[in-house]
């Protein structure tokens, strides 16, 4: 079954208050060109899900898509913290159900493994476990045997999980070059269905001559679509390193509300394609600055 | 810039570095988080002098990196050149992590409280934030696992070291005494290194007391800087020790040629 | 060599890997153990004839294997030749399991009882073993994640098709009626296929129905090789379905040209 | 620090009684140059931890060495029962405590993360609970949110860890070529020690140059042996196979205990060296024959 269709045509098939999945961790490899598409296409009251990001949570509530964020952490780095995400909460437009890293991966995990629930001590003292002591959704429990404190994390259902990666076949086996350096399996495991972005498509005699390279099997795919440069202005190692100067632009401009609408709408949203938006950020001479910043 | 330190022939960041770097030893398994700078350059200068054998994980990732300098950013690949395995399945750093075979791990936060819990999620209420801060992304989790915990801050004041943090996103020593233990978790922080001072733990109560001060600061600079009751040792109080040139010349020329430290201040 | 089949000019263990390719439609997700000859065969005929779609996982690792031959152990890497992933990780393995990526399984035992439930573990007293078997393996996990089960045996006997299992390695039904419902499992066995006849399950009890007979096997002859009552359909049972000679020849040529299979028998 | 030792020395360091967990799967990647060493050295009431088990185990109990095996199945696949497991289980010489194999990786895992159990659905419905019922190392448990039954597993601890692998450099940085096929991992992470057995050593700039392949770090990795050919007679894929002719004079042998004394005294345990016992089932005519096979 040849799974290949374009970013437009997938996102097509996301519903308005979908739980969607977006893959990434911080600065590197996160789904953009399906976060630029997503919000292209207007959707409206999406529960993202997103372990440790950035620039795609960013984007998201920028294009008024988010109903809620269930997160780790949201920040732009060393280069300060993601305006949008932070005006949103801040101003009660955005919901967030916050979790730690391991105590999301557990849930996720719970989900994939059909479990009631799956155990960590991460979180224990800590405020996180107050904050979902009405939902349940984690909670401290004491083995009966040892005594032991543990949080218990229930199941996270996800409807779409959204990853980048470096190439894909017709059938949509996808490989990781040289290997999954994020945390994306976890989501892929969990969710319904998983669109793939590639950076480029290979033949599926390619994929069979290095088996043991593959990191997601067709099976777990439901679409994978071609784009180019796809996690820009965040990485995708060891190809390209994230573009600083498009996460300084950005966040300069969002110091100023109106500055910002023009930049968003013009520099991001404006781009007719996902290659339109690369050329328009630099095209070549930017490809080549990231690529050799990642060599 | 920062400060000279006087008389030391260094600037604070270089005495927090080489602070931090003798507080390392030769089984130290250590990794580490975002915006790291000065953890990373204690790793790196305690394993070019008294620690050869410590285990570093650059960005959690890579094992044994070695990079030529420190990029812009510690979770940044530049960082991860030279390292003898890329470590990426979650499944098994949990393992390293949980069984102590990664045994240290330093963190800091918009907000520090005496028993050297820390907030990076919110100042102000958490559901009317003044401030929405990123997250504590993994702290939850490390703080609970990691026997040795270190933290560091290069601003101390009354807004960073308060009485009452507004979220509590990592574990420190908790509500101090015995809590951690009672939770079940292993070991707790050693030390705070600050641009002003050393803080060590109090034995019994777990609140942070002044180990050792940096030259050109007193007591009371410290106290005046600080939102909660700092704790004194018995007898005087050390001065931070002074770096040797040796530590200065491999921090400046081999460590941390390109100066990503200062990000941090 | 295994018996002819009266009419069908075919022998018994390639009516049964027909019979087993039948069973399986173009949205089936397997993987295979050890010493699952029919299975294997049951998996590659089906997918070169009616379901083209179908994904195996030759020895649980090697997806959409495409081997030449089928070798003497069905978890050999020779059985990977041609696979689009070498899917090694346990932590993906039970994802694919638990969520239904995988969706069919089957296995067999030294002794099956009438819900399906399979032993391997031992043949007697489990602390005063008459035989002590091999052990379940994965059977007691994959029993309780995969929705379709499915069962086959090439040794219809009253030692193999029991009354009680002397343990239970592996769930098929359990107690029969609602048993597997409410410890939360879900599907549960399809079909057994064994050398004298096709089983399906009665909706309500649970328990092994003849669905077809093998040519020249009378419901008599099933009845007094099955330790426990064999349960009979309303109406005419009819003969287990004639393979085709496309099906026949795409077996014998394509997919297991060394016989393989009868090692089984 | 260099983790270079021989075999034999490393295996001086495992106690009596001591709890050693197997690497491998069935037919393939044992550590058999430790297992051979182990029964040469006469360990004895040594309680060992196997997923899925055969040839490893019944040198084993044929040595003698073993007071308890921890495990999900024993056995030599299509050519039959392992024989000494089998005698030894049913004469009531060796004690099993018997799991499946996600039970088991369950335990290891617990161990591993430090929990007092981690929760799976396998063994629901089986008799392998009410065999443990006592002990509690697994035990059935009610969801109390959900319902749901659950498998709560118990932490395994285990002294050593013995796996094979490819290659090490003098570190200790072990790479499994190409990619880690068993469940090895599992072993290692709970293990309190890990010595692995390699087909070669590499220089530690070989293991710098392509670090994504790394299995095992050097800090998870307690000693490193060279043992060519160290799998025999199991595989080591996709070097060479296993050798179906040792299988089978093994097992002939074993249907006459006078016959595999000396079997097992002259072929197995005679030869003074791993190297030596490698020539004497057939040298590089039979290292020829099963790296063909696996080709």
């Amino acid at each position: 079954m040849d799974k290949r269709a374009s970013v437009e045509q997938l996102v097509e098939t996301i519903p308005d208050g979908a739980t969607v999945a977006l893959g990434g961790l911080s600065m590197n490899s996160a789904p953009m060109a399906y976060v630029r598409e997503i919000v292209r296409q207007e959707k409206r009251d999406l529960t993202v899900v997103a372990i440790v990001a950035g620039m795609s949570v960013d984007w998201l509530i920028a294009g008024g898509c988010v109903k809620k964020i269930v997160s780790g952490l949201v920040s732009f780095e060393g280069l300060g913290l993601a305006p949008m995400f932070r005006m949103g909460v801040q101003s009660g437009r955005v919901e967030i159900e916050e979790y730690s890293e391991d105590l999301l991966i557990c849930r996720l995990r719970a989900q994939a493994w059909n479990l009631p629930f799956v155990p960590t001590k991460a979180g224990l003292g800590t405020d996180l476990l107050p904050l979902h002591e009405q939902t349940g959704t984690i909670r401290v429990e004491v083995d009966g045997a040892t005594g032991e404190h543990y949080v218990a994390c229930t199941r996270l259902p996800v409807d779409v999980a959204l990853v980048h990666a470096h190439s894909a076949d017709e059938l949509g086996n996808v490989r990781v070059d040289p290997k999954l350096i994020w945390m994306d399996n976890e989501i892929v495991n969990a969710a319904e269905r998983t669109f793939v972005s590639v950076e480029r498509y290979v033949n599926h005699s390619d994929v069979v001559a290095e088996p043991h390279r593959t990191t997601y099997p067709q099976f777990m795919v439901s679409g994978v679509a071609l784009a180019e440069i796809g996690a820009y202005p965040t990485s995708c190692f060891p190809e390209y390193s994230h573009h600083n100067s498009f996460f300084q632009a950005y966040s300069a401009a969002a110091s100023a509300p109106e500055e910002f609408k023009t930049f968003f709408a013009d520099r991001v949203l404006g781009p007719e394609t996902w290659d339109d938006f690369i050329k328009s950020s630099g095209g070549d001479e930017m490809i080549t600055e990231i690529r050799r910043l990642s060599a | 810039m920062t400060p000279e330190v006087e008389g030391y022939g260094c600037t604070v960041d270089e005495l927090m570095v080489v602070a931090f770097s003798r507080a390392m030893d030769n089984d130290t398994r250590a990794f580490n988080g975002a915006v790291s700078f000065i953890p990373v350059c204690g790793y790196l200068l305690a394993r070019r002098t008294h620690a050869p054998n410590l285990v570093w994980a650059a960005a959690s990732i890579a094992i044994d990196a070695n990079p030529v300098a420190i990029p812009e950013s510690t979770l940044s690949d530049a960082l991860w050149e030279g390292a003898s395995m890329l470590s990426t399945s979650p499944h098994d750093f949990w393992s390293y992590a949980s069984g102590a075979r990664y045994n240290t791990f330093a963190f800091r936060g918009a907000q520090m409280d005496a028993c050297g819990n820390v907030n990076n999620t919110v100042i102000g209420p958490y559901d009317k934030p003044k401030v929405r801060l990123p997250g504590g992304g993994g702290m939850a989790d490390l703080s609970t696992m990691i026997p040795k915990i270190f933290l560091w801050n290069t601003t101390h004041n009354v807004r960073t070291f308060v009485e009452k943090l507004d979220f509590r996103s990592g574990i420190g020593w908790g509500d101090g005494g015995d809590h951690r233990e009672q939770l079940g978790l292993p070991g707790g922080p050693q030390l705070c290194v600050t641009n002003l001072c050393v803080f060590d733990f109090h034995p019994d109560s777990r609140r942070m007391r002044v180990a050792s001060l940096h030259p050109g600061v007193s007591i009371g600079d410290v106290q005046e800087a600080t939102g909660f009751e700092v704790l004194i040792p018995d007898g005087d109080i050390p001065l931070t020790a002074k770096p040797t040139e040796e530590e200065l010349r491999i921090l400046r020329e081999e460590v941390d040629p390109t100066s990503a430290r200062l990000r941090e201040f």
